[in-house]
C-alpha cells in the first residue's frame, strides 16, 4: 500500500497535469491545515497552486459538498479528490440532478480511514496538542510537554471502521492502488445503538447525545446531502422548528434533518467531524440507513443505475403498520 | 491596592467567601474538556487548562433568553402588553476566567451599552451582578494571538481581580471596588513574588508566536478592504455554518422572535449569525448580503474594521483562538487578518 | 434604568386602507399612557418598531410629524408575518410601539436652504412627516423654496391625498404629483419621477434634496441630479434593511460600519458612496 | 405508495428515539369511507388517551429560557 504522503504527491502530479492541459478549471482537494489534524478543502486553479494539495488521514470534510454550492459561473469543470464515501455522494448528487457526470473529473483514491481528532484529544485530556504527524500505522502526537505514539487504527472515526466501500465507486482516474473494500467492521452490528435499549430509555439516550448542541448547523452545512437553499429549520412561514435551545426545538432539528437524509446518507462522517462540540449524530443516521437496508435492500450511492429507495415503491412493500 | 498572596491551602476560604452571597462558576473537566459549570467543590476547579471549550459569553448573553412575556389574548388589552422578564436574583462570580474572555466582555460592553437608547437591559443586569476573577495564562496555546489584539495572557482588562499561579501559591491582584473584600486579611506579596509573576508574564507573552498585524487594516479605507481580492479565496471553503460565531466570545448577533402557547406568550432572543442567508434577507426577497462571500467578508470586516472604526480602536476579537481550533474547514482568522493587512 | 426593548402600549385609533391594491394600510396610533407620548420625542425621518404581541416587530418610518400632536401615523405594507397581522387588526386593538429609533433628516442644517423632496411610491412616509413639519407656521419661514415631487404607478396608489392636495393649493410649495401612465379621470402630471425631475430641473445652489423611493427610481433619478450639478453632500437618502433590535446591536442591518437602525436610516449620498452597497 | 415507504422509515425512527408507538397511526382511508374515518379517529383518540400526556418533544415556554 502507498503511504498517504505518496498518494499526496500523486494527487499533486495529477492536478498539475489536469490544470496545465486545461482539462479542468479547478481541482478540489485538501491542503494542510494550520492546526493539528485539520486539513482543509483547497481549490487549486493553477499548476502552482496544485503544489499546496495534500492527502492524509486528517482529511475529514466531504469534498462533494463543494460541487453543489459553487457560485454560478465559477469554474465549470472541476476535478475532485474522492475516496469511497465521497464518490458515493457524487453518485447521489448526479442521481438527484444536482450535477452532471460530465461536470466533474474524479481523482479516485482509496480511503486510508480518517482520524477522529476528538479521540486523539481524549487520550490527552486538557492538554494542548501542537502537532500530529503520520508515521506508517502510527501517529506521532506532540504537545506542550509531551510526545507520544498512538496506533492509528485506535483513533479512526467510528464510521471508518465500518466503511462498506473504501474505493471510489466511480472515477476518471485512480490515484494509487485500490485497497481492500472494507476495514473489516460490520456496520449492521454497531448501527442503531439505541435499539438495544428499552423503549422508555431511548429518549434519555437521545437527549444525552444531543445535549451539547449549539445549533451552529455545522453538521448540516458540512453535509453534501443538505443542499436546500432554505433548510426547513430556517423556514419562517410556516416556522417548522423553534429557534431556541429548548430540547424540543433541538430534537426537532436533528430528527428531521436525519429523516431528510434517509436513503441518501453514505455514512461519510463529515457531520461528526464538523461538529464543534463532538456530537455523535451517526447514532441517529445509522439507524435510518440500517432500516432502509432491511426494508428495501438499498445502500446509497453504490452505482448510478439503481433508484433511490424513497422515490420508488413496490406493491408488496411492508405495510403492517398501516391500519 | 497592593498585590496579595493567597496560599493554595487557603483557597477553600477564598471560594467560601465568594460563595457567601454569590453563585460561583468555574472551568471544570467535563467529558475531558474544560467547561464552565457551577462550582460544587474546590477540587473541581481547574488550574491547568488552556481555556474553556466554549466562551463564557452565555453567562451574560444566553443563547436563548426570554426578554418579556404577555398573556396571549387579543381580547384582553392589558394581556397583550409586554412585561419584562425579572432581573437576575442572585449575584454570580466566574472564577478562573481567562484574561482574553474578560477582555471580550469589556468589548461587548461597548456594544450592548452605548447610550440612553442603546442600553441592553438584559446584558447590563447580568454584567452588573457578576464578579470576574481571572486566571492569568502561563502556558498559552499555539492558536492564541491575544498579544496582537489589545490583550495579553496576563491582561487584567475587564476583570475584577486577577490570579497568577505561582506554583504553591497565588498572587491576587484586586482591580475593582467589587473585589476589594476578597483581599482582606491576606498577606502582601513579597518582592520575590512580584518578580516571579512578572517573569511568568514575560515568558507567557514571549511564548505567543502568532502575530497578526492591524496597521494596514486600520489605515486602509472601508471600500479598499471590502473590494480586496482575498475574499474570493477566503470564502471558498466556508460552509456558512455558525461555529465561528457561536464559539466566539465577542460575536453578539441575535434574533428576536415571539412564541405563543395557548394563552401565554413570550418574546425571546436567540443567538443568530451573519453566516446565515436568512440573517439579512428582506421581506421582498432582496438580500443585501446574498452571497457566501458577502457573509464571510462581513464577519471579518465587522470584527477588524467596523468595530475599531466605531469603538475607538477596540477590536472585535481578543485572540482566544477558539474559531481557529473549531472551524470545520480551518478558516484561520490569523491568516485572514494578515491577508487583510497585506 | 428603562428597558428599551419594551414597547409603549398604544391603541389603534384609525386604520384605513390607503391604496387601491389593498397592500398599504395607514394606522393612527394613540398612546395608552400620556407619559409615554411625552417620552416618545421624535423628528421627521425617524422610525419605530411596531410591535404585535405573538407576532413580533417591524421597523416602519414615522409618517406623522411631531407638530401634529401625540398620535403617530404609520403606513404599513403587507409583506410579512407582522404586517399581515396588522392589516387584520381593527380600530380599538392594542399593540406596541418602540422608539423613536434612528437619526432624522438634518432639518436644522437645512435651514436657510431650498429644499427638493423626491418621493416614489410607498417610500413617501417619512417625507410626508418632513413636509408637514416644514410647512408648519413655526418652521416655514426658516426655509427657502420647497419643491415636492411625488409619483406612483396609478392615482389609486398615491398616499396621503388629503395632504398633497392642500399643498398643491399653497403658493409656497411647488408640488408636482405624477403617475406613470395616463388614466381616465386623472388630470394631473403623467410621467416617471426622474422625467418630472428633469423637467423641473431643480437648481443645486444653496439646496438640499431628500430622495426616497424604490431602487429603480433612485437609479434613474440620480443621473438627473448629477447632470444638474448636484453634489453628493446635497443629496440625502433613507435606507431600509432588515432589522430586529433597532438600537444598533443585533448586527443585521449594517452597511459597512454604519448601522441603518442607529446611525441611519438617513445618510447623505456622499456617505453612501464610501460604503458597501449592502442595502 | 411512495408515502408508504417514507412513513415506514419515519415510524421506525420515532420509535427508535423513544416516542411511544401508540402516538403515531397510519391508515388508508378513501374519501368515500366515512365510517372508517370515524372509527379510526376514535381508535386513535383512545390509544393516545390511554398513553396519557406526551412526555417528550414538549416545549414549555413558561420555563426560564
Amino acid at each position: 500500500m502507498s503511504t498517504t504522503q505518496e498518494i499526496a504527491a500523486q494527487i499533486r502530479e495529477a492536478a498539475k497535469r489536469l490544470l496545465s492541459e486545461g482539462k479542468v478549471d479547478c481541482v478540489i482537494g485538501f491542503a494542510q491545515g494550520t492546526v493539528p489534524m485539520r486539513e482543509y478543502p483547497y481549490f487549486a486553479y493553477t499548476p502552482e497552486e496544485a503544489e499546496n494539495l495534500t492527502w492524509s488521514r486528517f482529511c475529514c470534510n466531504n469534498l462533494s459538498n463543494f460541487l453543489v454550492r459553487r457560485p454560478k459561473g465559477q469554474a465549470d469543470k472541476v476535478a475532485i479528490v474522492a475516496q469511497g464515501c465521497v464518490s458515493r455522494n457524487i453518485v447521489g448528487l448526479i442521481k438527484e440532478n444536482q450535477i452532471t457526470r460530465e461536470q466533474v473529473y474524479i481523482l479516485g483514491v482509496a480511503s486510508p480511514g480518517m482520524v477522529d481528532r476528538n479521540k486523539v484529544q481524549a487520550l490527552f485530556p486538557l492538554k494542548t496538542i501542537t502537532e500530529v504527524t503520520e508515521d506508517g500505522d502510527e501517529l506521532i502526537v506532540k504537545g506542550l510537554g509531551f510526545e507520544e505514539r498512538v496506533p492509528t487504527k485506535k483513533v479512526l472515526r467510528q464510521n471508518c471502521y465500518t466503511c462498506v466501500m473504501r474505493n471510489p465507486v466511480i472515477k476518471d482516474e485512480m490515484i494509487g492502488e485500490e485497497s481492500a473494500p472494507t476495514h473489516g467492521g460490520n456496520i449492521d452490528k454497531v448501527a442503531a445503538p439505541w435499539e438495544k435499549l428499552a423503549p422508555e430509555e431511548r429518549w434519555a439516550a437521545f437527549q444525552e447525545t444531543f445535549k451539547d448542541c449549539i445549533r451552529c448547523y455545522a453538521c448540516r452545512d458540512a453535509c453534501p446531502l443538505c443542499y436546500c437553499h432554505v433548510c426547513f429549520v430556517d423556514e419562517a412561514r410556516p416556522q417548522w422548528c423553534g429557534k431556541t435551545q429548548d430540547e424540543a426545538d433541538v430534537a426537532t432539528f436533528h430528527i428531521l434533518r436525519a429523516f431528510h437524509c434517509a436513503g441518501r446518507c453514505t455514512d461519510c462522517g463529515a457531520c461528526e467531524s464538523a461538529c464543534p462540540v463532538g456530537i455523535k449524530m451517526r447514532k441517529l443516521t445509522s439507524m435510518i440507513e440500517k432500516d432502509i437496508r432491511e426494508l428495501y435492500g438499498y445502500t446509497p450511492g453504490m452505482d448510478l443505475e439503481s433508484q433511490p429507495p424513497l422515490s420508488v415503491y413496490k406493491p408488496n412493500d411492508p405495510q403492517e403498520f398501516i391500519k | 491596592m497592593a498585590d496579595k498572596i493567597l496560599a493554595k491551602d487557603k483557597l477553600g476560604e477564598f471560594l467560601g467567601q465568594l460563595k457567601k452571597d454569590r453563585q460561583v462558576f468555574g472551568p471544570q473537566a467535563v467529558e475531558g474538556k474544560a467547561q464552565w459549570a457551577p462550582l460544587q467543590a474546590e477540587k473541581d476547579l481547574l488550574w491547568e487548562f488552556s481555556n474553556t471549550h466554549l466562551s463564557p459569553k452565555d453567562f451574560f448573553f444566553p443563547q436563548t433568553e426570554c426578554m418579556m412575556r404577555f398573556v396571549n389574548q387579543a381580547s384582553d388589552e392589558q394581556g397583550m402588553i409586554m412585561q419584562a422578564e425579572p432581573e437576575l436574583k442572585q449575584a454570580r462570580a466566574l472564577v478562573n476566567i481567562r484574561p482574553c474572555d474578560a477582555k471580550a466582555m469589556q468589548v461587548l460592553d461597548l456594544i450592548f451599552v452605548q447610550d440612553q437608547m442603546t442600553d441592553d437591559f438584559y446584558w447590563r443586569d447580568k454584567r452588573d451582578k457578576t464578579l470576574l476573577v481571572g486566571l492569568a495564562c502561563n502556558d498559552p496555546c499555539p492558536t492564541c494571538f491575544c498579544t496582537s489584539m489589545n490583550c495579553g495572557p496576563h491582561s487584567s482588562t475587564g476583570l475584577d481581580a486577577l490570579l497568577v499561579d505561582l506554583g504553591d501559591k497565588l498572587l491576587l491582584r484586586t482591580l475593582t471596588d467589587k473585589a476589594q473584600a476578597l483581599a482582606e486579611g491576606l498577606p502582601e506579596a513579597a518582592k520575590a513574588d512580584l518578580a516571579q509573576a512578572a517573569g511568568l508574564k514575560k515568558a507567557a507573552e514571549e511564548s505567543i508566536t502568532s502575530r497578526v498585524g492591524m496597521d494596514q487594516v486600520n489605515a486602509r479605507e472601508v471600500m479598499d478592504l471590502y473590494e480586496a481580492g482575498l475574499w474570493d479565496r477566503v470564502q471558498e471553503s466556508c460552509l456558512n455554518c455558525g461555529t465561528c460565531t457561536y464559539c466566539c466570545p465577542t460575536c453578539h448577533c441575535f434574533d428576536i422572535q415571539d412564541e405563543v402557547q395557548g394563552t401565554i406568550g413570550r418574546r425571546v432572543r436567540n443567538w443568530d449569525n451573519c453566516m446565515s442567508w436568512l440573517f439579512t434577507v428582506h421581506g421582498t426577497g432582496h438580500n443585501p448580503r446574498g452571497t457566501k462571500k458577502d457573509r464571510v467578508r462581513q464577519r471579518f470586516m465587522h470584527k477588524f474594521k467596523y468595530i475599531p472604526m466605531k469603538r475607538g480602536g477596540e477590536i472585535g476579537c481578543v485572540g482566544c483562538g477558539r474559531c481557529v481550533q473549531l472551524c470545520p474547514v480551518n478558516i484561520d482568522v490569523r491568516r485572514v487578518v494578515n491577508d487583510m493587512n497585506a | 434604568m428603562r428597558n428599551t426593548y419594551i414597547p409603549y402600549p398604544v391603541r389603534i385609533k384609525k386604520a384605513e386602507l390607503a391604496t387601491e391594491d389593498k397592500q398599504l394600510k395607514t394606522f393612527l396610533l394613540e398612546f395608552l399612557n400620556p407619559e409615554d407620548a411625552q417620552a416618545f420625542d421624535y423628528m421627521p425621518g425617524q422610525f419605530a418598531e411596531l410591535s404585535v404581541s405573538g407576532y413580533g416587530e417591524i421597523p416602519i418610518g414615522i409618517a406623522s410629524s411631531p407638530t401634529e400632536g401625540d398620535d403617530l401615523l404609520f403606513t404599513v405594507n403587507k409583506v410579512g408575518h407582522v404586517s399581515t397581522r396588522m392589516h387584520n387588526m381593527r380600530e380599538g386593538d392594542v399593540m406596541g410601539v418602540r422608539g423613536p429609533l434612528g437619526n432624522s433628516y438634518p432639518l436644522k442644517a437645512m435651514e436657510g436652504k431650498n429644499i427638493v423632496i423626491v418621493a416614489g411610491g410607498f417610500a413617501v412616509t417619512t417625507l410626508r412627516s418632513t413636509m408637514v413639519w416644514l410647512l408648519h407656521p413655526d418652521h416655514r419661514d426658516k426655509y427657502g423654496d420647497i419643491t415636492f415631487v411625488y409619483g406612483a404607478r396609478t392615482p389609486g396608489l398615491l398616499l396621503y391625498g388629503d395632504e398633497w392636495r392642500q399643498w398643491q393649493q399653497r403658493k409656497d410649495v411647488n408640488c408636482a404629483i405624477t403617475i406613470d401612465r395616463a388614466v381616465e379621470g386623472w388630470d394631473g402630471m403623467v410621467g416617471f419621477v426622474p422625467a418630472v425631475c428633469e423637467q423641473l430641473a431643480p437648481k443645486p445652489d444653496n439646496a438640499v434634496a431628500l430622495i426616497c423611493g424604490p431602487p429603480v427610481m433612485i437609479r434613474f433619478t440620480q443621473p438627473v441630479f448629477d447632470k444638474l450639478g448636484w453634489q453628493p453632500e446635497q443629496i440625502i437618502m433613507s435606507l431600509e434593511n432588515r432589522m430586529k433590535c433597532g438600537i444598533g446591536i443585533c448586527g443585521r442591518c449594517n452597511v459597512g460600519p454604519e448601522y441603518v437602525c442607529k446611525d441611519g436610516p438617513v445618510f447623505t449620498k456622499a456617505q453612501l458612496d464610501k460604503l458597501p452597497k449592502e442595502y | 405508495m411512495f408515502a408508504r415507504r417514507r412513513f415506514a422509515v419515519l415510524k421506525d425512527l420515532l420509535e427508535y428515539v423513544g416516542i411511544e408507538p401508540g402516538r403515531l397511526h397510519f391508515s388508508w382511508i378513501s374519501s368515500a369511507e366515512a365510517a372508517k374515518f370515524q372509527e379510526t379517529v376514535l381508535a386513535v383518540t383512545e390509544a393516545v388517551k390511554a398513553l396519557g400526556p406526551a412526555k417528550h418533544m414538549i416545549k414549555d415556554i413558561r420555563k426560564v429560557a
